[in-house]
């Protein structure tokens, strides 16, 4: 079903859910996917966000479990899953496939519970992307900007947003909204419109012939990893900036009267992860910067039946504090390919 | 020390910047100073009587014009006490204070006419404004 | 300024173009062919000298471009040993004033000057020995120090809040080459991964602030690197104007002296109630 | 005695005593009966210039509420310098957490010698004092230990 | 996981009175690691020591934790206890229940609740406990002396008398320093030369007393008991063995040019010269800037003189290399040159001299055979002012001078002015002075003579200006008790010029990693306790390089650095404390943060290869003596990455210990 409502209301939509909602928020500066509070700040335009969806699904650190000692005992609490329905409110594509990335990995056996949780309370509401930054490259890697897979979809047509609903979790959360209906004109006109946007952008059309298994030794060996990572600082902004990285590390934090057992990501990127007795497997940042790209776009592929570990939103690009990013990785050891 | 002279202690100090307690009493300012013998007040005492407080006599002694601000003392001083700095400090006070009719810098324009030189006002507002 | 050929130095760290307009990235360039891709201008924000540790042990010399403000790091990870003089062939390249896409960075509007403390070659023009500082560098710090305590309080937790623990100011410091960091080291007991509460936050950033006080230079790089947006810069200016306030005018990276103010000390030093004496509450 | 405050919290309290001057300091005052607030405890270490700026934030993060350093007086180090970089460290530190918005009470340098078991005795009292008005450290602390 | 056994001491009614020993004993019965626990009503006792024996071996214990008095009182007793059980006395923890707890505390159960606190927080840190094994090293029973004045001779004299070897480093050609410089000394007005000639010799006839003249100390390395120093001698171009000291080449040398430093450079000497009668060794030494023959090859005439055969123009440097188990830092003194001063015009003023260019112009043996003459015309001086001060006690980091008390100017001038008055009565004197400082036994009265008896004119004050006028120099000084200006024609001018470290003290304070104040004096270990000491282990100090001092305290101070040299080489081996710095190679940087601010010298740096999990690779790396590592932690904590830590107080020690305080 097509709906529509002023953009806005979208404000007072947002307030009107009866449950928790997560939706793009400014602060400082800075977007980022937060449980929505009267009084903050809806960023419905920005593309993409600062700090990605992946937050809410899969948060910078969760407890998992608390042990106390009495004196010889041990007893042990296990966290809460999530057990309460709550709304996203704005995704983008490009998180959207991102979320896809994560379900291999997450729901695959064995079922990681705390995420699984997460994604079954969950009702999705998606922004189509009608004014891309320059950084973006999705279409490169399955999303599609102009109508992204979400339970809802919101179509910002001039002063409204066209809303279309694809699944019942969809029709029921809109349902409660009490919204008009409306043409399915405008929103076709959009999408062709979002089609020829994205043909214009600079990182369109990238070649992506030869990331696969086929050729992962040829790439693995490519001796232009050395002046690719030289300038990494080995920092985990990009990681922690990107939809799909989901690396963590489970550590306990004695509390002195207990131990909180909880996790936290974990960068590729930096010189002690998945550190072992005998010392890194990756002593240098070539090594380290090559693992996180042949991840991405050779690994992840060879496993997934050719799906991307890179979702193309572009935050990596903007985040590395020394400009490099997968664009250029792609490019660099793309050409190769090509000649 | 009564209020008064406090007060001009401090503002001796203020304006000079001088730390008479670093003085150790060596009286070499003195064996330095060329106008000596014109002086009531040597540059020794200068620093012993601002310290314990006797800035009026100082203000109203001829001493303070009659040191030729040759700063030797305070060249020489090896303590850095700069007693020079001190008795200039104590003249601007006195100057400061003559008839008790010192213009602020409102009073000003009421004085320039035409015939008094730009460069007169700002030397003064220079000089005074301190 | 590609006039150093093979034989004299191995290698060259750079600056090459990405694929806009303001997205430079320091580059190796190790023949001379590959100089082409070598660039120098507005954009060549990043301070070189931290890559200069990693290059410490490679064969053969290697040419730096360093601009005024890099220089103080290079010469101050010289006294630290980090990094040995004979290995390098230094540029000190002429800065008018580094920018990124929202213009001059935030360092360079507080530039320290356009001295080159350590080189071997200097190029330059006139007009990149015009000043560029456009404010007091350390305005900020007394702002905040003229604030109220809560106030301060408030401002950093908004500050120290958005952190995200990539270590992005840790790695870009060229103050940080531990060979191994405290806060990644697991027998340390002080070792963490994320800033789980808003106490570890703090404590990442004060020790951090505290372990290279005294070794800093200011170069900035921290804040501009921080994907925060974190002004952390103000954390180690506050420790730079308290040194320069109690114990003399010191600036990191100068001169010969190795010595830093927390490797000194007179015995007339201010007691630490100072801090309970001065300002605002 | 302890110092209590309405709600019936209690203070917190870590005093670093270097082993020279300050421990046989709170020795002296052990000996003399001269009392001070249960809710200080001391750690023994042998110079103030062993204590690191971590152990203090360890302290509040494990709910410490105040921690005091001590130490020989200036130029009575038993290692002739530790107490004087122990003071610029602490300066720094403690303007450090000042700056931070940290209340500027709840750290504190005091220099015992082995003699003054008296003023030991009177420095705690009156740092258990100053903190017991600061109240509980709210700012500092890790909400985890508090489980 | 470590056994631990815990031990509640009552102290009598001292502890148990105020805590609950028994309830102390059942709470820590449940931590991690506990498993023994028993209270006893006197745990130093011989009974309560068997009880801690028996429960060691009895359960196995890896460690025990007394909760008892101080450690500073019992904490030795305890780990003898534990050592005699074959426990590593290094694994016992005091927690100090008596003066911390149960003498301050009245309420008995607060009182038990702390002593439970810090009965935990001694397992926390005892469960971080790791044994610890005192170390021992040798000590070479040598002692190296640099400098060869008063101090060092008397270091030496009173070292040799012990039956130890010394080796006196001195770096002029004879040993004697300053003292053999003075004409008379106060407050005797004993001749210098009368006293001190004698120890010279005394020193070079004792058997144990090398001396090494004309020589440099150029490195040291090494620790206490066991230094290693090399020692340039230089080149003398004469052989000490052979050379009978007949001095007859020194007058036949046609080069006059050399100045005479003996004489403070007032008249010339030959190239090749003995610096004077007495000196020791009484051999000549050739002066190679001055030398026609090593400059143009032409002359050689000392040579053809030389009936002993012991001139050699090809001698070169040599360089002994020794070791020690002590070394003695005598480095002594320079007056300052007061030329910078200008307003006393001595650079300009031949009359204007300093108080020691005086003694020299005073001496039987100086310049002038005794007679006092102005350097300028040779006539007798008629007035004469002395002016004190001159360098000393000026405001610290300025040019003007240095700014502590010289100590020895005020004795001294009023020597002087005795000495003239009593030689020469119809000259007049006059003192400036700014403070009058005799405080020594006989000192005041000896300066109240040079007034009462001698009629010297102390004036107080300070001369601003030095002038010449004609023959004659103007000084312009201020009498403050007359408040007026004075102006004296003087013919000599004599100034108490502020003395400072021998310019070689920093350099050698550099090699032994021996601490120095910002003045180039020496530091003590401890300003009251250790005077003689410096911090760095091994390192002792005698004489002016510590601080001024006349003569008197020179010497006494000298024999109390020998007594502590004494004291160490009496020993074969040196007993290490075992809770040392040590460095882990694996996470240290290199950076050399921690050797700055070591006290005692204990760090190094060496590249060094180091291995660990995934790492091989060659780095600069800081390596801590243990023997002369004295603990204190100060590398600790300037240390970033952690690397340096400290047994037996450790990081994860002491955070143990927080942990267990503030568990909320």
């Amino acid at each position: 079903m097509t709906y529509q409502f002023p953009k806005a209301n979208a404000e007072a939509i947002v307030k009107g859910i009866s449950r928790a909602v997560y939706a793009p928020v400014e602060k400082d500066g800075l977007t980022s996917f937060e449980r929505y509070e009267a009084g903050m700040n809806l960023a419905l335009d920005t593309i993409p966000t600062d700090k990605s969806m992946k937050d809410v699904f899969f948060p910078q650190w969760e407890n998992l479990m608390h042990f106390r000692v009495e004196g010889k005992t041990i007893e042990l609490t296990e966290e809460e899953r999530c057990h309460q329905d709550f709304v996203i409110f704005g995704a983008r594509a490009c998180d959207i496939q991102a979320v896809k990335v994560l379900d291999k990995v997450f729901l695959a056996d064995p079922v990681d519970s705390y995420y699984a949780s997460r994604r079954e309370h969950c009702t999705l509401v998606a922004l189509a992307c009608d004014k891309p930054e320059d950084s973006c490259f999705c279409k490169n890697f399955g999303a599609d900007p102009a109508s992204p897979d979400a339970d809802v979809t919101l179509y910002p047509v001039g002063d409204d947003y066209y809303v279309q609903t694809n699944t019942e979790k969809g029709e029921a959360l809109v349902k409660e909204w009490n919204l008009d209906k409306a043409e399915e004109g405008p929103v076709e006109w959009l999408k062709g419109e979002i089609g020829k946007k994205y043909e214009e952008l600079p990182f369109a059309h990238l070649n992506l012939k030869g990331f696969d298994g086929e050729h992962l030794k040829e790439k693995f060996d490519s001796p232009k990893w050395k002046k690719l990572s030289m300038a990494c600082l080995g920092c985990g902004s990009c990681t922690f900036a990107c939809p799909t990285c989901q690396c963590y590390d489970i550590r306990d934090y004695d509390t002195g009267n207990g131990v909180q057992r909880y996790r936290c990501w974990d960068s590729c990127m930096y010189s002690d992860f998945t550190l072992m007795a005998a010392g890194t497997p990756r002593p240098h940042q070539l090594e380290r910067y090559r693992q996180r790209f042949m991840h991405k776009l050779v690994y992840f592929p060879a496993n997934n039946d050719g799906m991307y570990s890179c979702v193309g939103c572009g935050r990596c690009i903007k985040k590395c504090p020394m400009h490099l990013h997968i664009v250029k990785v792609i490019k660099a050891l793309g050409e190769e390919e090509s000649k | 020390m009564e209020n008064n002279a406090k007060f001009l202690t401090e503002t001796a100090l203020r304006i000079s910047g001088v730390n008479p307690r670093k003085c150790m009493k060596c009286g070499k300012c003195s064996g330095t100073c060329p106008n000596y013998d014109a002086m009531e007040y040597h540059p020794h005492q200068f620093v012993a009587m601002v310290e314990k407080g006797q800035i009026e006599k100082l203000m109203q002694s001829k001493s303070i014009y009659l040191c030729l601000s040759c700063m030797a003392c305070v060249e020489r001083c090896p303590r850095g006490v700069e007693p020079g700095k001190l008795v200039e400090a104590v003249r601007l006070m006195q100057i400061r204070q003559q008839d008790k009719n010192h213009k602020g810098a409102r009073d000003i324009p009421e004085f320039a006419d035409e015939s008094v030189p730009q460069q007169l006002l700002m030397a003064a507002m220079r000089k005074y404004r301190k | 300024m590609q006039l150093m050929n093979e034989g004299t130095v191995a290698r060259v760290v750079g600056w090459e173009k990405g694929e806009g307009e303001c997205d430079w990235t320091p580059a190796l360039f190790e023949s001379v062919q590959e100089m082409d891709g070598f660039v120098y201008g507005d954009y060549a924000g990043a301070n070189l000298s931290k890559y200069c540790v990693k290059m410490n042990k490679a064969e053969g010399k290697t040419l730096v471009v360093l601009k005024p403000c890099d220089t103080l790091s290079f010469r101050q990870l010289i006294h630290e040993h980090r990094l040995n003089r004979d290995n390098f062939y230094l540029i000190g390249a002429g800065c008018k004033g580094m920018k990124d896409e929202s213009g001059l960075l935030l360092k360079c509007k507080t530039c320290k000057g356009k001295d080159f403390e350590i080189f071997d070659e200097i190029i330059d023009d006139e007009e990149s020995k015009q000043p560029t500082a456009i404010m007091d560098r350390m305005e900020g710090v007394t702002a905040l120090e003229n604030e109220t305590a809560q106030e301060r309080f408030d401002f950093w937790r908004n500050e120290l809040s958005r952190c995200i623990r990539c270590n992005a100011c840790r790695n870009v410091c060229p103050a940080c080459t531990c060979e191994k960091c405290v806060f990644d080291n697991p027998a340390s007991s002080v070792a963490s991964k994320a800033p789980v509460t808003d106490f570890e936050e703090n404590v990442f950033h004060i020790i951090r602030a505290f372990h290279v006080a005294g070794r800093c230079t200011d170069c900035g790089e921290c804040s501009r690197v921080c994907p925060q947006h974190i002004p952390l810069h103000l954390l180690n200016r506050k420790f730079i104007k308290d040194m320069n306030e109690l114990y003399g005018e010191y600036q990191a990276g100068v001169g010969e002296e190795e010595r830093t103010p927390m490797t000194t000390y007179t015995k007339t030093d201010a007691e630490p109630s100072i801090v309970r004496e001065r300002g605002n509450a | 005695m302890q110092m209590v405050n309405e709600t019936g919290w209690k203070p917190k309290i870590v005093a670093f005593c270097c082993n020279w001057c300050s421990y046989a300091g709170a020795d002296l005052a052990g000996s003399g009966r001269l009392s001070y607030p249960a809710d200080i405890k001391i750690i023994r270490v042998p110079c103030s210039c062993r204590v690191n700026p971590l152990f203090i934030l360890r302290a509040f993060e494990r709910g410490a509420d105040g921690v005091i350093l001590c130490g020989c007086h200036p130029g009575d180090c038993h290692y002739t310098s530790g107490n004087y970089y122990a003071r610029r460290r602490m300066t720094m530190l403690f303007s450090m957490l000042d700056y931070l918005g940290i209340e500027r009470g709840r750290t504190r340098v005091e220099w015992v010698s082995a003699a003054e078991g008296a003023k030991f005795s009177a420095t705690m009292n009156d740092f258990a004092k100053t903190i017991t008005e600061l109240g509980e450290n709210r700012k500092l602390g890790d909400l985890r230990c508090k489980k | 996981m470590q056994k631990i056994g815990v031990f509640v001491c009552w102290c009598g009614s001292n502890i148990a009175a105020t805590v609950d020993v028994e309830a102390v004993a059942e709470a820590v019965k449940n931590e991690p690691g506990v498993v023994f626990s028993a209270n006893y009503q006197y745990m130093c006792s011989a009974a309560g020591q068997k009880l801690i024996q028996d429960a060691i071996h009895e359960h196995h214990l890896t460690g025990i934790v007394v909760c008892s008095c101080s450690p500073r009182m019992h904490e030795a007793t305890f780990r003898k206890t534990a050592e005699s059980a074959g426990l590593n006395p290094y694994m016992v923890e005091i927690a100090n229940i008596r003066e911390q707890c149960s003498w301050i505390h009245k309420d008995k159960e607060e009182a038990t609740a702390k002593a439970i606190v810090l009965a935990k927080a001694a397992i926390s840190k005892l469960r971080n406990d790791t044994p610890l094994q005192a170390g021992t090293s040798a000590v070479t029973k040598r002692c190296l002396v640099i400098g060869g004045g008063i101090a060092g001779i008397q270091t030496a004299l009173d070292v040799a008398d012990a039956g130890y070897e010394v080796d006196i480093v001195e770096q002029r050609p004879t040993i004697g320093g300053r003292m053999a410089q003075l004409d008379k000394t106060f407050p005797t007005l004993d001749c210098a030369a009368c006293i001190l000639t004698p120890k010279m010799v005394e020193a070079s006839q004792n058997e144990k007393i090398n001396i090494i003249s004309y020589a440099k100390v150029e490195k040291v390395s090494g620790f206490v008991g066991s230094f290693k120093a090399t020692i340039r001698k230089k080149a003398r171009f004469v052989d000490e063995t052979k050379c009978t000291g007949c001095s007859l080449c020194t007058t036949k040398c046609p080069s006059r040019k050399g100045k005479n430093e003996f004489n403070m450079n007032l008249d010339n000497r030959g190239a090749i010269y003995i610096p004077f009668a007495q000196a020791i060794p009484n051999v000549a030494v050739i002066d190679p800037e001055q030398c026609i023959k090593l400059k143009t090859g032409k002359c050689g005439l000392c040579e053809k003189v030389c009936s002993a055969g012991a001139i050699n123009y090809k001698q070169e440097d040599e360089l002994i290399e020794r070791e020690y188990g002590a070394i003695v830092v005598a480095t002594g003194f320079k007056p300052i040159d007061p030329s910078p001063l200008n307003e006393f015009g001595y650079a300009d003023n031949a009359d204007v001299v300093t108080s020691l260019e005086f003694e020299r112009l005073m001496n039987a043996a100086g310049p002038t055979k005794g007679t006092l003459l102005r350097p300028s015309d040779g006539k007798h001086p008629k007035t004469i002012v002395f002016i004190q001060c001159v360098g000393s006690r000026c405001e610290e980091n300025t040019k003007r001078g240095k700014p502590y008390c010289s100590k020895i100017c005020c004795m001294y001038t009023a020597k002087h002015a005795m000495l003239v008055r009593e030689k020469y009565p119809d000259t007049d004197v006059h003192v400036f002075y700014i403070d009058v400082r005799t405080p020594g036994k006989n000192f005041d009265e000896f300066y109240r003579r040079a007034a009462e008896q001698y009629g010297v004119d102390y004036i107080k004050g300070m001369v601003g200006k030095v002038a010449k006028e004609g023959d004659k120099l103007m000084v312009q000084g201020s009498d403050l008790i007359n408040n007026e200006q004075v102006h004296i024609a003087a013919d000599m001018v004599v100034l108490a010029t502020a003395i400072e470290p021998d310019p070689t003290a920093r350099s050698i304070g550099t090699m032994l990693t021996a601490s120095m104040d910002t003045n180039d004096f020496f530091t003590e270990a401890h300003p009251k306790l250790r005077p003689v000491e410096s911090p760095t282990a091994g390192i002792f100090l005698s004489g002016v390089a510590q601080g001024p001092k006349d003569i008197p305290e020179t010497v006494a101070q000298a024999g109390a650095a020998a007594s502590k040299v004494i004291g160490l080489l009496a020993k074969d081996h040196l007993v290490t404390n075992p809770c040392v710095a040590q460095s882990n190679e694996l996470m240290c940087n290199g950076c050399s943060q921690c050797e700055k601010v070591c006290p005692y010298g204990a760090i190094t740096y060496v590249e060094k290869e180091v291995r660990g999990p995934g790492v091989r690779e060659v780095r600069r790396v800081a390596q801590v003596n243990p023997a002369v590592c004295q603990g204190c932690g100060a590398c600790t904590v300037t240390c970033p990455s952690g690397a340096m830590d400290l047994k037996g107080f450790s990081n994860k020690q002491i955070l143990a210990e927080v942990d267990a305080i503030c568990r909320w």
